[in-house]
């Protein structure tokens, strides 16, 4: 496919766990990203989702190059960005910006909002000549709905949602193709998680951009995205069309974390497909083998202690599902 | 003569003075003096071993210890104690004869061998004694030293080529017979330092127990032993056949500062205190009136000459500075009176000391600026003014400039950043550049101790680098003379030649200071060797 | 640290079964900053009844954790002070109570659980200490009985292998797990109400359906009141009876859950739930809601939330605020305008 | 842990030989700047060059590196170190020879004389520092801005710039000399009140209650420091979370506090205090100086200003290792303190 | 207590909306006053209040000028002294403050002694500042050996008694010419010494720091937009990290002057005729006894300009740290 902009290529990423005295030896392994394929279409969004420890912020830091990868290779425009270096890789970066997760903590508080959306022409001074800058910080105020005056202003002088717009606007700056999103709304307040999300509407359609977006909240993903992957310990589970991955559900994960989800709709209440699951994900340093998922799931048997399921379509599931029994279940709706 | 000490007092305490006077109470010995304890401040003794012990706080204690030839009477003229006598017939060979019957606490009878197996010990240099000067007057010093060949190395030194001295001869078990490499007369004073008192045998098979735990033949003997920064305990030595001692116990106990030990003197801690401090001498007279004791002592300060720095080599320019030393003010300012000023080289207390020997040392700045204008005026420009370091000696070095600035003019600036090992050092290689501050305290109760070592030529501590045959003539004929007189008579001349010339400018003579408690009966003070704590009689406990 | 005298059965004096078992009444507090007096609650008014689930919804700085501290009795004051109205529980206003008294009301009737059970649960001591210290401090039991109580309560709230964990630290447990036991410490004691403020907000939802539905099981065994405060409108729909919608530290809207969801009375209430995007629709629009909630120093004048509403008028942007009006039995809005907003 | 231990314990040697390197440098090239020190035992009088070189073979400082200024003498400070043979034998700190000072008197007797006193004043610091400081800063830190508060804040900060010299000389006469002379007058003070107690000066009839106003005056410096690190961390600690939950189980005032909040507050706390015992090991210079007490920070003292390096080097050393020792234990009473932290 | 910090957080920016942007006539008057509401300003804003601070602050400013213009406070000079006009009481004909025991006027003393007392912890503070904000951030930041090696020299200047330390080193440097030659020598070399024992305390409290801000998202955002290294330091997180090293330099300012007081009075500070404080107190401990106003005089001022930097330290920490807002 010739619009893909991104592509993961079994990527991997583990953190070594060591010990030792004078010298540290390797005893083990965190396996935060333990093998991922994604592919990234032109004008989409690809939407992460998994609970927390599931792996998704390390692989947002592998895509935007704050983590080397060990092993696999991240391909951004037919570019294998994880062998890189040195100005090459921040060239390369240009290309895939990052909107982080907490408005509070991701903007310098000791810089001013020109200061912050500037900053990248700072670093890629190609970009725009000097005198040209303080212009295109306005634009780009403007463009996520800021006061272009405010431009001296501090971002403790902002709220959330307008700090979280700063931080959309300096990933605009330099003009990517992609843009990563890391819970880019789950720090916000509910009245406002929805400007922040018709803002990246918005943008999308305006400049064609690319998202992956990645959240815990299925909810907000399920608005904004159009392919769905989920996590689950390192690995993708399923992966499908939102709407493979929202009513036509086959891994029995995916299931679980659907029929999770409280629907603010109280007449639905005691009519949905309720699968609670028992206990709590494995330690990523010791994953179950076989199947990742079989200790918490309902469907396990001999096999999956055994062999790990490929992420692949079968014949109970229309899209790649990495369960030996994949199979439809509608958690999401009323089964009345 | 507590020697040397002051010296190396001053290098570590700040001011510290030490004492010489007379006995302030007649003796009235009856049996009821016997008793009580004496407790007594002290510092932190160097050594409790008389070879090793040349500091003032060692030398305190040690004189309650041992005792040796002779001691001071009152007029400072030596007495025989263990000697019967000491005779020589050129003031070069010397016969001392002793008494019997003085034993050390170990029961070994003190004989000629306990002085000639000391001294032997002390002046062989590689048992690094620091007494062992005092024995370098003795004919065959020289070989018992060992020196390094090339002078840079660890190499081991060749060994000295004799191990006793061929002046020492023992006649018999209770007299021996001492050649001098030159006459001199002052001999029989010298060998009351505690450098010359006797030692036991078993002292000297172990040096290390005998300095923490002494075996001695004085009046006291030590309780336990030598409880380092705390105090030294010692009890009378009932074995001792002299006169005995009359406190039961003496305590010496340390102190780091003066200060602090003063504290503890007027919270009744101590019986006897030396050396009050400055600031506090009007208080303690007013306070203790009769318990306070003062009396001008034999230590010396002087401020001494640059004379290889052309400056200086005008002996009008030394005496205008001298004139214009307001020294009185100085000592009422910055010490509280606890000084003398200085009216010539000798100490008050010395045979042949003369009142207003010097006249150069007054004050007097109408003369002073008369003097200089004769000279020529003051072209040197500024005057560096040495002291050494942390001594504080900064502020009078500090008045004796502003004085010279303000009567003559001439502007000075204080250099006091040197330790004293350096500051010493460079007065040995004569490399002060302007006039410095030292001290003398005489090591024994003889006028040449204040003349030959301070400006006889190349004179152990002849720092001005001074030289004058007159001098020099004027000091080897009072050394040979057969009299005390005439001894006294070319010291005096010695003198004269010096208060003219001033290689040095005087300053002042220390001031005993010390109070003692109510406990104290009779308080006993020798010119010479201090407070004689052996002598203390002490009130009955209430 | 022994107190001298333990009442066992702490019963407050004057309470009567009869009456309802909370009521708060035109409830105001103030937080008194340097930078200014923050009206954090402005004339809350609300009961609650045993058995029942009062969710108060309301985004963060609308004054719900506030009131819920307000009524334990917790608030750190200085700066937080309550500068009216009255706290009833069983008919006794707990405000003019002593703060013995009032202490003695903690843990025993009226206990809470937090949001963030890490931080809730002090790190340096153990689960079964913090637990074991309600039995010992509140019922003077001996250690051993207190320890097995614990393991008891763990055993309750479903934690595996209690016997070994109630040895363990918090932060040996996971998110879930700590949760739980916050849930153990305040059932400890057998309180009649329980307040949970945000209590899976920190939770992942897999997790969070496990505990919200723990917490129902147990109301409904002990007919505890429950007081649930969220900004989670999904959740809210799930669990709650009633809802009470707090906004700049007013209640707006009051209703029972069915007909807030069908037909929410006040802009903001039905603004919010426009906003909020649901996993089992696609191609929804979501409404915005302009603007940002006040600050709580510069309450606008008139009805707090003009400045961002779509159908304000003059009349909104002017005093006095508009009380609530009762619309129907149970249901009752603080709007000029409830009329159009539920397009009758 | 073990292994923890092991590494740590290993650090400890390039840091040992570092600052023996360094005190070994330092006090080399004072002595070659400045001369042998052994001539300025002679004061006024210049000593034979050959009683000064006997003295200085005995000593050890007759290498000749130490006549050419710069040279860092290594191999000295291999043969100090007992790494190197020095007149064909092994002596040095690996055999336990600290060597002497000027007087011939072992580095090792020394020290052990001096100790004892050293840590008596010590152990007294400690205890006035943790105990007042603990409690000032706690009472303090209950209530920010409070009168305790206030007195905490410019109390610690006046003893923090008055200098050390001049408090105990302060409190030597006011204290000790001017009420101590009163109380000795008085009939009625048992003696080791008046003369012990408030005595001027370390009394070896007395050898605890002459040491505790030198142990006071020494331990005010890091009481403040205690006090004032107790109030922060109380005041931050008490706006934690896990004190609210404590309050909202009804425990008392006074467990909420000496418990819940003490305990999580001391922890920064124990670091100071362990710092505190190293620095009163070596700090009491200028104190024990003022106050006669014969123990190592005299010791020190002097052996500076009479370039006996052997001392120095040789008291540091065991200073070092026991700062370094100290430290270590106090990192692990951290993790007594602190479940969360683990040492690998 | 989500709640109460978001009613206070927003309180210092007015708030603004999103879609609909402040009026134009706001927004003309706004920027002048926003400029300045940052960190510090407002920090600035809260000092200002804060009486404690102000009265140190002025009370330092006069220390200042004295040291600057110290003839405009006295016409005398200090170095002409009379000794026969030792110890004067205050107030005693022209002698504001009596005389020192060398008959010098004391008032002159205490106004010329300012000098190096402040000169010494001036530069004694940029130096550690200085030294210690470089190892820091280099240890903190790049990590490894780096951190290694600055962590065990840390270690053993950390182990090495301070007052013990610096005397050692004082009277080694004492020896060099540098010492000798003047008095602005002998400030130097003491400074310097307190910089070589005094910059580890800054420099954990930087690495602290450093390590704390290097995980903070706006350092990983920079990161992600490719900022090289130096400038993530110096942008980033040397401006964050830099607050409390600031307080903590002004605290030490304090110390610093108390400790030349002490290694003066300990032989191993400025040397007479040097005039300073500690000069003057070590000069005249020994006449505590009987005229103890000579040492209380210039103690007074000391402990008042320690205490002055200490209370501004104090109130600075305060007004920077949000928690204790």
């Amino acid at each position: 496919m010739s619009d893909v902009v991104l592509e993961t290529r079994d990527l991997v990423k583990h953190f070594p766990l060591t010990r030792g005295i004078l010298f540290k030896t390797k005893i083990g392994a965190v396996r935060a990203v333990d093998g991922i394929n994604l592919q990234l279409h032109r004008g989409e969004t690809l939407g992460v989702v998994g609970e927390s420890g599931c792996g998704k912020s390390t692989l947002a830091k592998l895509l935007v190059g704050l983590e080397k990868p060990t092993s696999g290779s991240i391909v951004v425009r037919g570019q294998d960005t994880s062998k890189l270096s040195g100005e090459a890789i921040r060239r390369a970066r240009r290309n895939i910006q990052l909107v982080m997760q907490d408005p509070y903590t991701s903007l310098n508080p000791r810089m001013t909002v020109g200061d912050i959306i500037g900053e990248p022409y700072e670093i890629h001074t190609d970009v725009a000549p000097k005198g040209d800058r303080r212009r295109r910080v306005q634009e780009l105020l403007e463009l996520v709905g800021l006061n272009p005056e405010h431009i001296n202003r501090y971002p403790h002088q902002f709220s959330g949602g307008q700090r979280q717009r700063i931080g959309i606007a300096r990933a605009l700056a330099l003009k990517p193709e992609i843009i990563l999103c890391d819970e880019p709304v789950s720090a916000l307040d509910i009245s406002i998680q929805a400007q922040v999300m018709n803002l990246l509407d918005e943008l999308q359609k305006e400049m064609g951009l690319s998202y992956i977006f990645i959240a815990h909240d299925l909810s907000v993903v399920r608005h904004i995205a159009d392919r769905v992957a989920v996590m689950y310990l390192g690995k993708v589970v399923e992966s499908g069309t939102d709407v493979q991955i929202y009513d036509q559900p086959t891994h029995p994960y995916t299931q679980a974390l659907l029929s999770a989800v409280p629907v603010p709709d109280p007449t639905l209440r005691g009519h949905r497909d309720q699968i609670v699951l028992e206990g709590d994900v494995p330690s990523p340093a010791n994953p179950p083998s076989g199947c990742r998922f079989r200790t918490r799931c309902w469907k396990v048997q001999d096999i999956c202690a055994t062999q790990e399921p490929l992420l692949q379509i079968s014949a109970k599931s229309a899209h790649p599902s990495a369960c030996h029994f994949a199979e439809v279940r509608d958690v999401v709706h009323a089964t009345q | 003569m507590r020697g040397k000490s002051l010296k190396a007092a001053v290098a570590t305490a700040a001011v510290a003075l030490i004492a010489a006077g007379c006995t302030s109470t007649p003796d009235a010995e009856t049996p009821t003096d016997v008793g009580g304890e004496l407790r007594i401040y002290a510092s932190e003794p160097a050594s409790l071993f008389p070879p090793m012990a040349d500091d003032n706080p060692s030398i305190v204690i040690i004189r309650q210890l041992y005792k040796g030839l002779v001691e001071y009477d009152a007029k400072g003229a030596p007495v025989n104690v263990i000697a019967d006598s000491i005779t020589s017939t050129d003031n070069k060979v010397w016969t001392i004869k002793l008494k019997s019957g003085f034993k050390f606490t170990n029961d070994e009878a003190v004989t000629a061998d306990s002085f000639i197996d000391a001294w032997n010990f002390t002046a062989y240099g590689p048992n690094a004694a620091t007494n062992s000067y005092f024995l370098s007057s003795i004919a065959g010093y020289d070989e018992l030293q060992a020196t390094d060949p090339d002078g840079d190395g660890p190499k081991t030194a060749p060994e000295p080529a004799a191990k006793t001295l061929s002046g020492l001869k023992k006649l018999d078990d209770t007299s021996f017979e001492v050649t001098l490499k030159k006459p001199f007369s002052g001999f029989p004073a010298q060998v009351g330092y505690s450098g010359f008192f006797p030692v036991a045998k078993a002292c000297l098979a172990d040096v290390k127990g005998c300095t923490e735990k002494p075996i001695g033949n004085g009046p006291y003997k030590i309780e336990g032993s030598w409880e380092h920064n705390v105090q030294v305990k010692l009890s009378r030595n009932d074995a001792y056949t002299a006169s005995k001692g009359k406190a039961d116990t003496l305590t010496f106990k340390i102190y780091d500062k003066q200060e602090t030990g003063y504290a503890d003197f007027k919270a009744g801690e101590l019986d006897i205190f030396e050396s009050v401090p400055s600031a506090e001498v009007k208080a303690a007279k007013q306070q203790y009136g009769e318990r306070f004791f003062q009396k001008p002592s034999n230590t010396f300060t002087y401020v001494g000459m640059p004379l290889n720095d052309a400056r200086f080599q005008n002996k009008q320019i030394r005496q205008a500075l001298s004139l214009a030393i307001d020294r009185q003010a100085i000592i009422d300012a910055v010490f509280d009176g606890r000084f003398s000023a200085a009216q010539g080289v000798v100490s008050p207390n010395f045979l042949g000391y003369r009142d207003g020997a010097c006249p150069n040392c007054k004050y007097d700045p109408a003369k002073a600026k008369q003097v200089l204008e004769a000279a020529g005026g003051w072209k040197g420009g500024k005057i560096t003014l040495w002291a050494n370091a942390g001594a504080g000696h900064e502020k009078w070095m500090q008045a004796v400039g502003d004085g010279w600035k303000k009567d003559l003019g001439i502007d000075y600036e204080l250099n006091t950043t040197l330790q004293f090992p350096e500051y010493l050092a460079k007065g040995d290689a004569h490399q002060f550049t302007g006039p410095f501050r030292l001290g003398w305290g005489p090591d024994y109760p003889w006028f040449e101790t204040y003349l030959a070592p301070l400006y006889y030529t190349k004179g152990s501590s002849n720092a001005s680098g001074y030289t004058n045959p007159a001098f020099d003539a004027a000091v080897d004929e009072g050394n040979a003379a057969k009299t005390q007189e005439e001894g006294v008579k070319a010291y005096q001349k010695a003198e004269d030649i010096i208060v003219d010339d001033l290689p040095v400018i005087p300053m002042w003579f220390g001031m005993v200071s010390d109070v003692y408690s109510e406990n104290v009966k009779t308080f006993v003070f020798n010119p010479i060797s201090g407070v004689e704590y052996d002598k203390i009689v002490l009130n009955p406990a209430k | 640290m022994t107190e001298v005298s333990v009442d066992f059965s702490p019963a407050l004096r004057g309470t009567e079964q009869s009456a309802p078992l909370l009521q708060v009444e035109d409830l105001r507090v103030e937080f008194r900053t340097r930078v200014g007096v923050a009206k954090a609650i402005n004339g809350v008014s609300f009961e609650v009844n045993s058995g029942e689930t009062l969710a108060i919804l309301g985004e963060s700085g609308c004054g719900k954790s506030v009131t819920a501290q307000a009524i334990m009795g917790i608030l750190d004051s200085p700066p937080g002070f309550i500068t009216g109205g009255e706290i009833r529980y069983r008919g006794v206003d707990l405000l003019k109570r002593t703060d013995e008294e009032r202490r003695l009301v903690r843990a025993n009737k009226i206990a809470m659980i937090f949001q963030d059970a890490l931080s809730a649960l002090n790190p340096v001591f153990t689960v079964g200490f913090q637990l074991a210290e309600l039995f010992r401090k509140h019922r003077g039991m001996s250690r051993a009985d207190a320890k097995k109580r614990s393991i008891e309560l763990l055993d309750l709230v479903k934690i595996p292998a209690a016997r070994q964990r109630v040895n363990d630290f918090p932060h040996q447990f996971s998110g879930g797990m700590r949760q739980r036991v916050m849930i153990a410490m305040a059932l400890a004691l057998d309180p009649e109400l329980l307040i949970a403020d945000e209590p899976t907000t920190a939770l992942d939802v897999t997790v969070q359906a496990q505990i919200m539905g723990l917490l129902g099981e147990l109301q409904r065994e002990r007919n505890m009141g429950l007081i649930l405060i969220t900004h989670d409108m999904g959740v809210v729909a799930d669990v709650a009876d009633r809802i009470n919608v707090m906004y700049a530290g007013r209640i707006v809207e009051k209703a029972p859950v069915y007909d807030i969801y069908a037909k929410p009375s006040h802009p903001y209430t039905k603004a919010l739930l426009e906003s909020i995007p649901r996993v089992d629709l696609k191609g929804q629009q979501l409404n915005v809601i302009k603007g940002l909630p006040p600050n709580l120093t510069r309450i606008p004048a008139g009805c707090a939330f003009n400045p961002r509403c779509r159908y304000t008028q003059d009349v909104c942007k002017a005093d006095p605020v508009p009380p609530l009006h009762q619309i129907q039995p149970g249901i009752a809005s603080a709007c000029h305008f409830w009329k159009e907003v539920r397009g009758e | 842990m073990g292994r923890y231990v092991i590494r740590r314990l290993l650090q400890f040697i390039p840091t040992v030989l570092g600052t023996l390197f360094l005190l070994h440098y330092l006090t080399s090239v004072g002595m070659q700047l400045t001369g042998n020190p052994v001539r300025a035992l002679f004061g006024d009088r210049t000593p034979s060059p050959a009683t000064v070189e006997a003295i200085t073979r005995k000593l050890g400082l007759d290498d000749p590196c130490l006549k050419s200024p710069g040279n860092p003498c290594l191999e000295l400070f291999w043969q100090r170190l007992g790494l190197a043979p020095r007149n064909g034998t092994f002596s040095g700190y690996l055999q336990g020879d600290f060597g002497t000072n000027l007087r011939f008197r072992e580095v090792t007797d020394i020290v052990s004389t001096a100790l004892p006193y050293t840590l008596k004043i010590t152990l007294i610091a400690f205890l006035v520092e943790a105990i007042i400081g603990i409690i000032a800063g706690v009472l303090a830190g209950k209530r920010s801005g409070g009168f305790m508060d206030y007195v905490v804040k410019i109390g610690t900060v006046l003893v923090i710039s008055v200098p050390v010299f001049v408090l105990g000389l302060l409190v030597q006469l006011f204290v000790s000399v001017k009420f101590g002379n009163w109380l000795r007058t008085q009939e009625w003070v048992p003696e080791v009140i008046s003369r012990g107690l408030f005595g001027a000066a370390y009394k070896i009839d007395y050898p605890f209650a002459s040491l505790v106003i030198p142990g006071v005056v020494l331990g005010l410096l890091g009481l403040a420091a205690t006090a004032r690190l107790t109030r922060t961390s109380v005041q931050e600690n008490l706006r934690a979370d896990f004190v609210r939950t404590a309050r909202a189980k009804g425990l008392t005032g006074k467990r909420v506090i000496g418990v819940h909040t003490l305990r999580n507050s001391l922890i920064p706390v124990v670091t100071n205090l362990g710092l505190s015992v190293a620095v009163y090991l070596t700090g009491a210079i200028i104190t024990e100086g003022i106050f006669n007490v014969p123990g190592v920070g005299n010791q020190i003292g002097k052996a500076i200003f009479q370039g006996e390096s052997m001392v120095l080097i040789g008291i540091t050393t065991m200073l070092v290792l026991a700062y370094l020792t100290i430290t270590l234990l106090v990192d692990l009473l951290y993790a007594v303190l602190d479940p969360r932290i683990r040492y690998e | 207590m989500s709640d109460i910090n978001a009613a206070t957080e927003t309180v210092a920016g007015a708030p603004t909306t999103s879609t609909a942007p402040a009026p134009a006539k706001d927004s003309n008057t706004a920027p002048a006053k926003e400029r300045n509401a940052s960190l510090w300003s407002d920090a600035g804003r809260e000092l200002v209040r804060n009486p404690a601070f102000m009265i140190s602050l002025g009370y330092i400013l006069l220390m200042v000028s004295m040291a600057i213009v110290p003839w405009l406070w006295t016409s005398r000079d200090p170095a002409i002294c009379d000794i026969k006009q030792s110890k004067l009481p205050p107030f005693t004909g022209d002698h504001l403050l009596g005389t020192s025991v060398n008959g010098c006027d004391y008032w002159s003393h205490i106004v010329y002694g300012v000098r190096p007392s402040l000169l010494i912890a001036l530069l004694a503070t940029i130096g550690i500042t200085f030294l210690g904000v470089t190892l820091g951030v280099l240890s903190g930041f790049f990590g490894g050996w780096v951190d290694a090696i600055v962590s065990r020299i840390a270690d053993m200047i950390y182990s090495l008694p301070y007052l013990l330390g610096a005397l050692v080193f004082l009277t080694v440097m004492r020896k060099s010419e540098l010492m000798t030659r003047s008095q602005n020598s002998q400030v130097v070399v003491i400074a310097i010494v307190l910089v070589i024992l005094g910059w580890v305390g800054v420099t954990r409290i930087m690495r602290g720091s450093v390590l704390a801000a290097k995980n903070l998202d706006f350092v990983h955002a920079a990161k992600a937009l490719g900022a090289t290294n130096s400038r993530i330091m110096f942008r980033h997180i040397l401006p964050n990290a830099i607050a409390p090293v600031i307080v903590v330099a002004t605290i030490a300012l304090g110390s610093f002057i108390a400790a030349e007081a002490t290694l003066t009075f300990l032989g191993a500070g400025l040397q007479a005729p040097a005039v300073s404080w500690g000069v003057m107190i070590a000069g005249h401990i020994q006449y505590f006894f009987e005229y103890p106003y000579l040492v209380l005089v210039p103690c007074g001022f000391l402990v008042g300009t320690v205490l002055s930097f200490i209370l501004m330290g104090d109130a600075l920490r305060d007004a920077l740290d949000p928690k204790l807002r």
